[in-house]
């Protein structure tokens, strides 16, 4: 399966002219000129060359692959939702609405005192909570933000760009934080302890509550990453455990679409005396309805406008469909799916108990060329050669949508690699749209634009 | 409905199924397999009641029908045009929407793909050899661009200079980009709407990193010194950095030409509308920059039988791989948002594109004399030229005026104690007429 | 736009392709192409002008807005049910919608097997063998039905009786299908709201070829003596013909074992919504009239590797092959339609079927206390079971009432001089409690 | 690729309990019982296995397979428009509306004095037709339909259900209307001569005025079947012809989704002497906005209701979109594309000259299997086999909505497939979803259910 480059379809280059003076304008544009049928093909046939989490099962670890239900993009397309932000607040009353209550929502399911929508994905509501921690220790001289080595990527990119120093956490020998190694990394220098509970491994961190002692006896807060929060909906509640501050991924959690790499939303919840340092504007309920104010200790903007409306949009319907029982009912199914397919995979797992997701090791194989033979089997693979902790981790989370005969189907893809030989592997995949590709010579003559390949 | 009505409509497991599961990882029920300690359980209730798919919808049409019936004349950094049908229907297609970034691009080379055309036509419209597939919106790819200044830069420097004129969300998370990379954020003046490049030239040094200008503002002005900007940034060393968006640049001069080193902006002016302030960050820089580049890049590759493919490429910049000292911390971005405003670009095609943003400038001065003709009423207040956007000043509070055009079921932006800011497109031109009667009203 | 914006903007073709392909078949333009002699070609103007897409949509919104904004308790052969955002999202995949009649059975597995679980879901609620993939609507499947009754039916006769309490349209359909078979149409008598099967018995004789018999009837009425009258049918050699819906037919005993030999009715109470009265005709029979069905049949068959495939099948009943000897001249049918209402019940499943059919004898039950409390309304009219709808006798004029209840913005139907007919589904029922004010208030 | 059914993925059979006697109720119901997100795989995979407009080119003669345009999508969804009949006139001057326009519309483009809008499919459209022809001669003894040989089946099939004999016209030697034989055909007894213009051929039938007053001068009436009218939009009209009464497939000519069979809509023209016979209801213009009224001589019903209202509502939006000059460009285009490809196709092209289509002979190879060859090609192949009056005829129509780079590959196709043995052509198609069906064994012994399949 081949298709052409729109440019190489039909491209048109026409004349600039415009009322404004020729010094301001340029002479020419050349794009792609095609008639609205030709464009359908294009994009359809493109899509037919791309894996959706309709298409099958989309195990991959820490990312939450959940079916996303229609009705919700219905309410996205509803046609008041189609508004611009610089609107008074009395004439904006229904997203304001849908804020104020996503808002109450999200708070109770973190058991966070308040809940900030706009940072536009998790990265971002990472660095809106170390933006928090810095304001609220502004004038200590907090430099460090402590990050356990199994950790998230963006756990310590957000940690730098807000200037702070990292300290990585080795693992402690059962997968899990290493109160030991806690202690020697802790001190008056610790802004911020950054964990994802449960860890990349799916395993809990049992020692949340002495941890959380730990930090906050030196002053520091703590700081939870959401990307695995599937597992503990209705069951377990950041805040609960201490946690100060969190962020929350929508687009694993609450089922919005992962669009292709985003958007997403990472609306980020605190505890109460954090609440003035939330980005701003926050929106409140007041006696007129809901209206946007500035917090008093603002760390002012994370986004330009209010973050990913559209995507909170869905998560907002989506969490009013499911309610207390289906929450509790994701939580449960995406545990059970996790150890359901882990106790049909022939592979060795190291670290448990797991819970929705487990991370296998390939063993002798390399994961990643394990995984490019999984595709040969029709289903899309688990995330590999991560955490490091594991080698050649694959590591697996089905979520609670798969139903036992996936995973059935995907433990036999699973095992049936596991039996082939390296040079089969290495030869994968044979039955996909595009054989393997060259990422290596990809990365070393950069092409990156239609431009860059007429240069050749 | 049936059988999956308890617990997740969207859970497939019959109780036959379930059983089935729980007896082959040997417990009786879910809860067994959770390894939470007692003292961090949570058993009270969420208190939020599950609801039918018919009752959410009715319920989210109801709350959202609390949003007034306002037309829009609102700019100022979100904008809406005509978003064509087929836009809708093909990003709609779930092999689209709902799939993961491409780290397994044999099987996802279609949105490769996409990705690549997106990068291509930001090329095109900017001149500059590299785009990135997409930044959260303008806001945040201004803040990406102060912090790769910061790297590229070859001589030392905290400086980035900033227009006064500028919408404070931008400048707000601009702030707090250039923060964590010690850098300091600083206005120079501006002079009926545009740059004043004595101003600017006088405030510059070798110690700035980076000048940001616009075209078209944050007031719909179209800048008429770029060149000197890019000049004036280039001779102390210092990047520029060029606002705009690709319906402006269709007919713009090319960023390049004019000096700039970065492009940023809002490319949801394609593909989007309106929506509470969504966006899709452009971000376009040289081609020397590149491995400085915030963000995921597709590039063009072979696969084993020598056919042309694409891929994520240069992945060595970003977080789940460089870690503390990736190019920037963003993962998750608005590739299906970048998607649309591609299919939207394409939709139009070049002579679309540049009718659209011919239709901006005309428009928008045939608006303005209209509403300069309203007794009291002066527009443009900026002896410029303008895209899609415009200042008025009147005698009356513009605060007052932004109430009385809101009940009336006008929406425009009051920007300061006199002046209001309109901006027209495609989509609300049609009430411009009744919206200049109205304002004559309320004027009176 | 652009290059495509004269002509058609569904014609693809660039000015330098439209040359080289007028060089290719050797003439100048287009128009010597056409050999229309000259006294019967049109050179005028049809005067209709172009519009962009968005002016198209808008103007399109406007006139549909026309219409007044009311909630209808309407039904009588046309219901609401909420039809699931699944369904919308699926069937307008452009490999269903824009796909033609399974001509190529290779590429057309997929509509190929949704129609084929069509067909068997109508089995399966008819309890007949044999189901075909679409009619347009309940009428012509009623006229379809008794054109079938005439060809399969052993002894000659000529009459085909139905109710007298029938939808006019129904009957009027019918009556155009009986005239070209030779076949007359006769209605017998109703008592309270349900076949008088005594003076069915009395007006059936031998030369009966089908006793028609609704359940739910046209005013919802659930009928008591199928099986009698399916005894009186077979005891003359007559076909019984049963009219119903799948939403009834789930909870209702069934058709085949009170010995119907047809079921027809409006499929569309799954899947459509109202449509302006659009619908889908379900047709089921027994397997031994299946060489004599009307429309469409898909079967299970093999390819040649041996796997299990679909495929249209026993064409030479139809039109394309057997011509004037074909067992009806249906050719585009409602596939699109159908696949629609087998998404609507696969997503309900066999508990949410039921349970919408439960609602719709509950709901109906209740509304009709509700309205019977009103002073001067009498309702349920007819002491019989109901679904979804019910008749309502009042002291004024029904006419006048509809007009009133219309102008406060509700939708019922005048049925007689002091009858109202009112239809309640899951759609509408939030405005039960204010109807049923309003009702008060109109009948003061 | 195989996708077992519903029935086979998870059955369920519900007890059924309502508050209605029993023995007015079943015991239980059997259906297939499965959640969203399995159902949403279900059907995603199964469209995948179907070709539609958007695949690639479907250039089936006499089927007018067109893009049809996203907007008139959104125009059907707009929420006025589902709307129940059987509210009054005054509450629904939205519908009324745009049945009046599109009745004027369809008038002017036919060159018809009236509109009927009810005929829910071409088929029933020439019901239609037939019943009106019957009420004008009601009293004359006319049980005569003249059809020509190469028509399509539905005409036949139509007039005898009217309870019309039907004489069939032989076609003459240049593929159009013999006059001799239709000298000889007709008769007072002839109510009505059914014509497709330009004919199945193609070809326009340029007698067509001498035709027109041969019928009229027996009294019979001259009928047009619509199925062709692309190829004449805004260049001649069959009322400008002699043509008395005409259908429009507004699926064909007004590209409104073909929807794998239906819905279309068959709306039906007639000269103004004829207009008191149309269908009831008719909709006017009145004082008071639109009305529906019953003709005075009308043949009563043709639908329960007003016909298939959405797919109406889809072709008044495109007429619209199109305007004169749009029309004037789609049959010119149709009629260039018919030809540059038949200029590119090796095959044997009978008769000519034809407009929107053509009709190749296979020559010796079975026209059946050449098409399923050409499934191979990643292309829809022709009409095949159809009309007989061409050996081996693969009746071609591409339509204006192709590129000369697709019409290119329709064509090597053809050339391709023309080259190869009939041992190839038997055994095609390799590279589809499905290899060759047996549908011969398929009608031997029916099963037509899962249930059927079950009792195997």
């Amino acid at each position: 399966r081949y298709e052409p480059l729109l440019s190489e379809k039909n491209s048109h280059e026409v004349s600039v002219n415009t009322p404004l003076p020729d010094d301001l304008t340029r002479d020419s544009l050349e794009l792609p000129d095609l008639s609205e049928p030709e464009l359908a093909r294009h994009y359809t046939r493109l899509s037919q060359m791309n894996y959706g989490i309709e298409t099958g099962p989309f195990p991959l670890g820490s990312c939450t692959m959940k079916y996303n239900p229609k009705f919700a993009e219905d309410v996205a397309a509803i046609p008041d939702a189609g508004v611009h932000p610089d609107r008074k607040d009395r004439t904006l009353q229904g997203v304001l609405g849908v804020y104020g209550t996503l808002q109450e929502h999200l708070a109770k399911i973190g058991g966070m005192d308040a809940v900030t929508l706009q940072p536009p994905a998790g990265a971002a509501g990472e660095l809106t909570g170390v933006l928090i921690a810095q304001a609220y220790h502004e004038g200590d001289d907090r430099t460090e933000i402590i990050i356990p080595d199994s950790a998230h990527g963006t756990n310590f990119a957000s940690a730098a760009m807000a200037g702070f120093d990292v300290v990585e956490l080795p693992s402690g020998e059962d997968g899990r934080v290493d109160l030991d190694a806690l202690e020697a990394a802790i001190s008056e220098d610790t802004a911020l302890l950054m964990l994802t509970n449960p860890n990349t491994l799916g395993l809990f961190e049992r020692d949340i509550v002495e941890i959380s002692e730990m930090v906050h006896d030196v002053g520091g807060l703590l700081y939870y990453d959401g990307a695995n929060l599937n597992a503990l909906l209705g069951r377990a509640r950041p805040g609960d455990m201490g946690f100060d501050i969190m962020h929350y991924n929508v687009h694993k959690t609450f089922a919005t679409p992962h669009g292709g790499g985003g958007p997403g939303a990472g609306p980020v919840g605190v505890r109460e005396d954090l609440t003035e340092y939330l980005p701003t504007p926050h929106i409140r309920g007041s006696d007129d309805g809901y209206e946007r104010y500035e917090p008093a200790e603002t760390i002012g903007k994370i986004h330009g406008f209010g973050g990913n409306w559209l995507v909170l949009l869905r998560a907002a319907a989506y969490i009013r469909r499911l309610g207390d029982e289906g929450l509790l009912d994701a939580s449960a199914k995406s545990v059970l799916n996790a150890n359901y397919l882990a106790d049909q995979v022939d592979l060795e797992i190291p670290f448990g108990p797991f819970h929705h997701e487990f991370v296998a090791s390939a063993d002798d194989q390399d994961a990643a060329d394990a995984a490019k033979r999984m595709l040969d089997y029709g289903v899309h693979p688990p995330t590999t050669k991560w955490p490091e902790i594991v080698d050649e981790a694959l590591m697996t989370e089905p979520t609670e949508v798969e139903n036992k005969r996936t995973l059935d189907q995907l433990a036999a893809a699973f095992n049936a690699v596991a039996s082939e030989d390296d040079e089969t592997l290495e030869a994968a995949p044979q039955r996909t749209a595009a054989q393997r590709i060259d990422q290596v010579g990809a990365a070393r003559s950069p092409r990156l634009s239609w431009q860059a390949l007429d240069k050749e | 409905m049936g059988t999956h009505d308890t617990g997740s409509p969207y859970a497939p497991h019959t109780p036959s199924e379930r059983n089935a599961m729980l007896d082959a990882v040997g417990v009786e029920q879910e809860a067994d397999l959770f390894d939470i300690p007692a003292d961090v359980r949570f058993d009270g209730e969420l208190g939020i009641s599950a609801r039918s798919e018919q009752q959410v919808r009715a319920e989210m049409r109801e709350v959202l029908g609390e949003n007034d019936d306002l037309v829009e004349f609102l700019g100022r950094g979100h904008y809406d045009h005509y978003v064509p049908s087929l836009v809708d229907h093909l990003a709609d297609r779930q092999e689209f929407l709902t799939s993961y970034t491409q780290y397994q691009p044999e099987i996802a080379q279609g949105f490769l793909q996409v990705l690549f055309e997106y990068q291509s036509m930001l090329v095109e419209l900017s001149g500059l050899g590299v785009a990135n597939c997409s930044l959260y919106d303008a806001a945040t790819a201004l803040g990406e661009a102060a912090t790769l200044a910061s790297r590229v830069r070859e001589t030392s420097g905290a400086r980035v200079l900033i227009p006064e004129q500028l919408r404070a969300g931008k400048q707000g998370v601009l702030e707090n980009y250039a923060d964590g990379a010690d850098l300091t954020v600083e206005t120079y003046p501006m002079a009926d709407g545009a740059v004043d490049t004595a101003a600017l030239s006088d405030t510059i040094g070798d110690d700035v990193v980076m000048v940001y200008a616009e075209s078209p503002t944050v007031r719909g002005v179209i800048e008429n010194s770029l060149n000197e900007i890019g000049s004036l940034a280039d001779s102390h060393d210092a990047l520029f950095c060029l606002g705009s968006d690709p319906v402006a640049l269709s007919v713009l001069e090319k960023p390049a030409a004019v000096g700039a080193d970065v492009v940023i902006g809002e490319a949801a002016t394609l593909g989007l509308g309106t929506a509470y302030g969504m966006g899709l960050g452009m971000f376009a820089t040289r081609e020397d920059f590149l491995r400085q580049v915030p963000g995921r890049l597709v590039g063009a590759s072979e696969d084993e039988s020598g056919r042309r493919t694409y891929t994520l490429t240069l992945q060595t910049r970003e977080q789940h791989i460089r870690r503390e000292r990736a190019t920037s911390n963003i993962c998750t971005n608005q590739a299906w948002v970048a998607l649309r405003a591609a299919i939207h670009a394409a939709s139009l095609g070049p002579e679309g594109l540049v009718e659209t943003a011919t239709d901006c400038i005309e428009r928008t001065t045939a608006v303005a004399e209209q509403v300069d003709d309203v007794a009291g009423v002066t527009a443009p207040v900026h002896e410029r030229h303008h895209f899609r956007e415009f200042v008025a000043r009147t005698d009356h509070s513009a605060d007052t005026l932004e109430s009385e055009l809101a009940d009336a079921g006008f929406g425009v932006h009051a920007i300061d104690d006199n002046l209001l800011q309109i901006c027209v497109t495609e989509t609300n031109e049609s009430a411009v007429d009744e919206f200049v009667d109205t304002l004559q009203e309320v004027t009176q």
